[in-house]
């Protein structure tokens, strides 16, 4: 069992940080992760559980991480890795992870983070003609987004 | 005596109505969980003669349990115009109300009847089955005395709700 | 005036030669021609009407007496024959339009001609030289209206040819059988012969003839050919094909059973099971076998015109096992069901036809919705396929019930299972047939489709009122049925204009009752239909889809594979297709050809001149040594 | 004279009553099962009056609206060949095997309106409707036959004669009984074979586009037909009624006998209802249709 965290270690370029006994967080530069999630997948972690991105709009940063877990380690491995807010664009893992390839459409479409490779990611996914910038971005103001677009009900009496 | 038959069509017409409503099973939001029990032996519904209908052309109540984000709304209109004349449309929890807890969600609209027109409300964060039974007994007395004419409404300003409709859906 | 039989059978080839000549003159001419010669021989027949009997020697060949005789049998079979030839004929002068090739038209009119007079030929031969020659004719003139259907119906015309010239191989030797014995082969003289003759040589003979006529009625083991070539012929051509041709089959086994072989000299001369001779039984059990594998094949086809060939197969072998059952109600439904058959299933091919003129495509899952466009055409259809169903109020109700009674007369239940299975499962075909066209969602290219011209209105709507009419007073087709059969020796049958009375069979039928009632609750259901409010109409778009919102270019519609699900139960009984063996015998065939032949035929020259001068010097051997070697 | 019109008259209005008491008796039973109280006894009339008098109505075309009319022309022409309590109606001028032809001009007529309402769900479910009936129909013909063979005759009034005083086909014909009683089972299209109009898959299958007058006329359609399957399997196997009281009976215990099996059994699939069909019930009427054979 030791076997696998020595191997992670080994990781070239990487920074590896063991929260817990069976979760591990490795962090690589934009450009070395794909060979870091081949190299993870042929240590056993077949499992890609969640790609996601974070809104770190204080350092103006997206973190995109993918939890991969192993069946047979039973460990938790948190790949993650930064692009700059103003142009994110990522390379595709759904080579490596087929699951990959929904998640790529569902960041793209909510945070507008561009995928190579990925040639759905342009097509809509599940929103309806959405006019304004990606919501699920920080600087998206939900509240005046909503007081815009729907009539709010008064409570004192029927504003109709 | 020409109207007076009328009007006694009329009450007939409206007590038939009232004893067997069928509703339609199209569940919207998170309120649909309170229908099963609603419907099955711990508070049965078919009590009251009503029963749920899967499509639209059979049923006269359509339930919108729960939030309703614009996706859903443009199927929910679709599915409100397939269905025949009498339809009344009840809204469920406070979230139909005014958007409840989403009330500063960005795919959620604040208030059902700007869309289509509700004959009634429900409040609680999803009410109890003994609460929609009590609103459906409600609705039967609305329907007995004529005034559930959410229909009525619908076609008299059309362009009002269309325009609201447009406004959302873009 | 006493119009005589040779006229009669003149006409059609006369007036095919003259349509040919006016295609030359103009394009009108010829068709007001062939329209105008086929109605001068429905005319000159329908002169018949009552004549029991009328023969005429019109020749001889080989010393035997060469004779056209008419009885209402002939008679019945006379009316499919003109009727169906006129119709067709109407309808494809419209429909043929699209062929701009000047000379084939002008063939096409008069090989339909040619055919109608063959058709005339057997049914009016009193003798088997007759018979077999305007057989032959027949087959040939068949052959080439076939092939006119464009590049696949030129295998299938070819195919139909080879198991037709089979068919008539078997029928020649039995004939010179038959002459080598009689010396005449008139038909009372043969049956003459037969009834002198040992069993065995009797057996042959109807077992050689019955294989002629069994290719050409596409009873099961040999029916291989009727599906490609009913489905690749020009769609006026199929009518004709399989609404009159196999009837012609169905026509000479008649002659065989009831003609040739008097009716007590098959039990005598071979054991009898079930009270009906063994060859009988036999011929029930392929007719039975035909209806309910050929209902199983048309119901998983996706092309119109090949389920109605295959759904012809199924119907013919109603016909057949009418005619093999030997109790006069039997052969009496049998014959109903053949003209029956004629007018529903040419019906329905001309409706097809029809679609097929307009939309251009046959199959099954490319249409739908046509309802609104093409009403007329679908009115036609749904008649047909309710008559093809057997649904009383129509005719093919009557002549179904006529050969279930008397099977059940007979105790054979195994067999009217059978038939049965196979009239539930035409209501399978029968309606996959209307929905796949008419019904469901209308697709964008067939938008602007119109009805078809009057013209090919006309003949549709003709038989809608033959289908209506034999349905409703069955009495009229049984009068000449019945006159017909008291010749051959059948005991007649007791029956009235609307059904068959109490006493005659095991259960009564006055179809005229079922009609009324039928018609009076639906005036009622309507009447209480209109008290309600009325009811707005909605696009076909304006439907339910769980919500979605249906658009023109969604493929809105379920039709291809519309029996999967009963696909799987019937699957295992395809193991086994005729096709196949006969397509293995034919490769065997060809590789024995290669093989063997390739020996003989060497190609170069000095062997064939060797065999030349081996097969001279024997010939004159055999001169000098007096020259009887055989 | 009179007493033909009155047959004419009251004979569809029975079998409609009949089959309606059978719908509503249906629904308090299956609640009783369910633990529940179930809606009032009269709630199917309500609910056939509720559709009728429905405001708007909607029609996809001449054929869409003629479906549920043909299908009431086609029942109502069913009812009147069937001897009912003691009056042999029409028995005459059409016997069993003309009968079997009639009752499908009924499901015809519907098919093609359902066909008409260009919704997948309708084809599906009329192609599911079409493949059952292709199923059952084997068995019933097997019976048929026997029972046919067993009076020699197959004239409905003359059969239920035969059966006057006691003797009834079940007793002398049991096996076919019991394959008659599977195949009404299905040919009414009770839970287990409610394949065609099963809700979860086909939405309603046929009746997915009928809402109002139109899918009132269906309802009425339902009921007599429940009321013809029954009563043919009464005549065929319970000897038939000398009056309308010991008919109803008889009726209705064969229908609550169906009503025990409904809720109890999961739902066929298709192809497994036709193998079912095609498979124990044809053998056991090939049986009992041998031993009439022998007899």
């Amino acid at each position: 069992m030791m076997g696998v965290v020595d191997k992670i270690k080994e990781l070239d370029g990487a920074k590896i940080t063991i929260q817990r006994e069976n979760r591990i967080f490795v962090d690589v530069d934009k450009d070395r992760v794909i060979g870091t999630l081949y190299s993870l997948k042929l240590m056993g972690f077949h499992q890609l559980s969640v790609q996601n991105v974070v809104d770190r709009i204080k350092d103006g940063k997206f973190e995109i991480f993918y939890v991969l877990y192993s069946h047979e380690y039973k460990i938790n491995v948190i790949v993650r890795t930064w692009v700059d807010r103003d142009n994110p664009v990522i390379e595709t893992a759904d080579k490596i992870y087929p699951s990959a390839h929904t998640w790529e459409r569902e960041i793209s479409e909510m945070f507008g983070i561009k995928v190579e490779g990925n040639e759905d990611c342009g097509k809509p996914f599940i929103l309806e003609n959405w006019k304004d910038i990606p919501p699920m971005r920080k600087d998206f103001d939900s509240v005046k987004y909503s007081s815009e677009h729907f009539v709010f009900r008064h409570s004192e009496g029927e504003n109709e | 005596m020409e109207r007076m038959t009328e009007e006694q069509v009329k009450t007939i017409a409206n007590m038939l109505r009232k004893r067997s409503l069928w509703m339609i099973h199209y569940c919207t939001g998170c309120g649909a969980m309170e229908l099963p029990p609603t419907m099955t032996s711990r508070y049965d519904m078919e009590r009251f003669g009503l029963a749920p209908y899967v499509t639209s052309r059979q049923a006269d109540i359509l339930l919108i349990t729960g939030y309703l984000n614009v996706k859903t709304l443009r199927r929910v209109i679709t599915v409100y115009e397939q269905m025949l004349d009498p339809k009344y449309v009840i809204g469920f929890g406070s979230c139909a109300l005014n958007g409840g807890v989403y009330w500063d969600s960005y795919a959620v609209i604040k208030q059902l009847d700007r869309y289509i027109p509700a004959d009634l409300y429900i409040a609680g964060c999803m009410p109890r089955p003994e609460a929609i039974i009590s609103a459906f007994r409600h609705l039967m007395e609305l329907i007995d005395s004529g005034k559930a004419d959410g229909y009525k409404r619908y076609k008299r300003n059309l362009a009002y709700y269309k325009e609201n409709q447009r406004k959302v859906l873009g | 005036m006493n119009m005589s039989l040779e006229l009669l059978l003149a006409t059609p080839f006369i007036g095919g030669l003259l349509t040919y000549i006016g295609g030359k003159v103009h394009r009108w001419v010829r068709n007001i021609f062939a329209v105008l010669f086929s109605l001068l021989t429905l005319g000159e027949m329908s002169l018949f009407y009552n004549t029991t009997f009328k023969g005429d020697v019109w020749g001889s060949l080989f010393g035997s007496k060469l004779i056209l005789q008419t009885n209402p049998i002939t008679w019945l079979f006379l009316l499919i024959v003109t009727s169906i030839s006129l119709l067709v004929i109407v309808f494809s002068v419209d429909d043929m339009k699209h062929e701009e090739d000047h000379i084939v038209l002008d063939s096409y009119y008069m090989q339909l001609l040619f055919v109608e007079g063959a058709m005339i030929g057997i049914v009016l031969a009193g003798d088997l030289i007759t018979f077999f020659m305007f057989w032959e004719i027949m087959s040939w003139t068949s052959y080439f209206l076939i092939v006119h259907g464009g590049k696949k119906s030129m295998d299938a015309g070819y195919k139909y040819i080879i198991m037709s010239i089979i068919g008539a191989y078997a029928m020649f030797v039995a004939i010179a059988m038959i002459y080598s014995k009689a010396h005449s082969l008139v038909y009372p003289d043969v049956a003459l012969v037969l009834s002198q003759s040992s069993p065995t040589f009797t057996i042959w003979i109807i077992i050689l003839l019955g294989v002629g006529f069994f290719v050409k009625a596409a009873v099961m083991p040999l029916h291989t050919w009727l599906p490609d070539a009913h489905s690749e012929a020009p769609s006026p051509v199929s009518p004709l094909l399989s609404g009159v041709l196999i009837k012609m089959g169905a026509y000479g086994l008649f002659i065989i059973f009831y003609g040739l072989m008097s009716a007590n000299l098959a039990k005598n001369i071979m054991p009898s099971i079930f009270s009906t001779p063994v060859l009988l039984y036999i011929v029930q059990w392929l007719a039975a076998l035909s209806i309910v594998l050929a209902t199983f094949l048309a119901i998983m086809q996706e092309d119109a015109k090949r389920l109605l060939a295959y759904s012809s197969i199924s119907q013919i072998g109603y016909v057949v096992l009418g005619l093999a059952t030997g109790t006069s109600l039997g052969v009496a439904g049998g014959l109903f069901h053949a003209l029956n058959h004629a007018i529903f299933k040419s019906l329905l091919f001309l409706a097809v036809g029809a679609v097929i003129y307009r939309t251009g495509t046959r199959n099954l899952s490319d249409l739908g919705g046509l309802v609104k466009k093409m009403p007329f055409t679908f009115v036609a259809l749904v008649v047909g396929i309710i008559a093809l169903a057997g649904v009383p109020p129509l005719n093919g109700f009557v002549s179904k019930w006529m050969i279930y009674e008397a099977l059940l007369q007979k105790k054979e239940v195994f067999l009217l299972i059978m038939a049965f299975v196979g009239s539930t499962g035409a209501f399978l075909y029968v309606y996959r047939l209307v929905h796949s066209i008419f019904l469901g969602q209308l697709s964008q290219k067939h938008e602007n489709v119109k009805d078809v011209p009057i013209l090919m209105q006309i003949p549709m709507w003709v038989l809608v009122i033959a289908t209506v009419i034999y349905g409703i007073f069955p009495g009229l087709a049984m009068d000449v049925i019945v006159k017909g059969m008291k010749m051959f020796g059948f005991a007649p049958i007791a029956y009235n204009l609307y059904g068959f009375p109490q006493g005659s069979t095991m259960g009564a039928l006055k179809v005229i009752n079922i009609a009324s009632v039928l018609m009076i609750s639906f005036v009622v259901a309507w009447i209480f239909f209109l008290l309600f409010s009325k009811s707005r109409k909605v696009s076909q778009y304006d439907n339910y889809a769980a919500g979605q919102v249906v658009t023109p270019e969604l493929k809105y519609n379920y039709s291809f594979g519309f029996y999967m699900s009963f696909g799987r139960v019937i699957k295992p009984i395809f193991k086994i297709s005729i096709e196949r063996i006969y397509n293995y015998w034919v490769d065997a065939a060809k590789i024995f050809g290669d093989y063997y032949m390739r020996r003989v035929y060497t190609g170069n020259l000095e062997t064939y001149n060797s065999y030349i001068v081996i097969v001279v010097t024997i010939a004159a051997a055999a001169v000098l040594l007096g020259g009887k070697i055989w | 004279m009179v007493k033909m019109i009155l047959i004419a008259i009251g004979a569809p209005l029975v079998a409609f009553a009949i089959g309606l008491s059978f719908m509503m008796i249906k629904r308090k039973i299956v609640a009783r099962i369910q633990r529940r109280y179930g809606p009032t006894i009269i709630q199917p009339i309500y609910d056939v009056l509720k559709l009728l008098v429905k405001e708007d109505n909607i029609s996809h075309g001449v054929i869409f609206s003629l479906g549920p009319i043909i299908a009431i022309a086609g029942s109502i022409l069913a009812v009147f060949f069937i001897p009912m309590a003691g009056f042999s109606m029409l028995t005459g001028s059409g016997d069993l095997i003309a009968l079997l032809y009639i009752m499908a001009i009924g499901s015809l007529g519907m098919a093609l309106g359902a066909g008409d309402s260009a919704n997948p769900n309708a084809s599906i479910g009329i192609s599911r409707a079409l493949t059952l009936m292709f199923g059952y129909d084997l068995p019933l013909v097997i019976i048929v036959i026997s029972v046919a063979l067993q009076y020699h005759t197959t004239n409905l009034s003359d059969i239920v004669a035969a059966q006057a005083n006691g003797n009834w086909t079940l007793w002398t014909l049991p096996l076919s009984a019991i394959v008659g009683f599977v195949v009404t089972y299905g040919a009414l299209g009770e839970h287990p074979f409610d394949i065609v109009t099963a809700p979860h898959e086909v939405a309603t299958g046929p009746m997915v586009e009928y809402g109002g007058k139109h899918l009132g006329f269906l309802m009425i359609s339902h009921a007599f037909h429940i009321y013809i399957e029954i009563a043919l399997f009464v005549d065929l196997f319970l000897g038939g009624a000398s009056n309308i009281l010991i008919f109803y009976l008889k009726m209705f215990a064969v229908f609550f006998i169906m009503i025990m099996f409904d809720e109890v059994l999961p739902r066929f699939k298709i192809d497994d209802a036709v193998r079912f069909y095609w498979k124990w019930p044809t053998v056991v009427a090939l049986i009992s249709l041998i031993i009439v054979l022998v007899k």
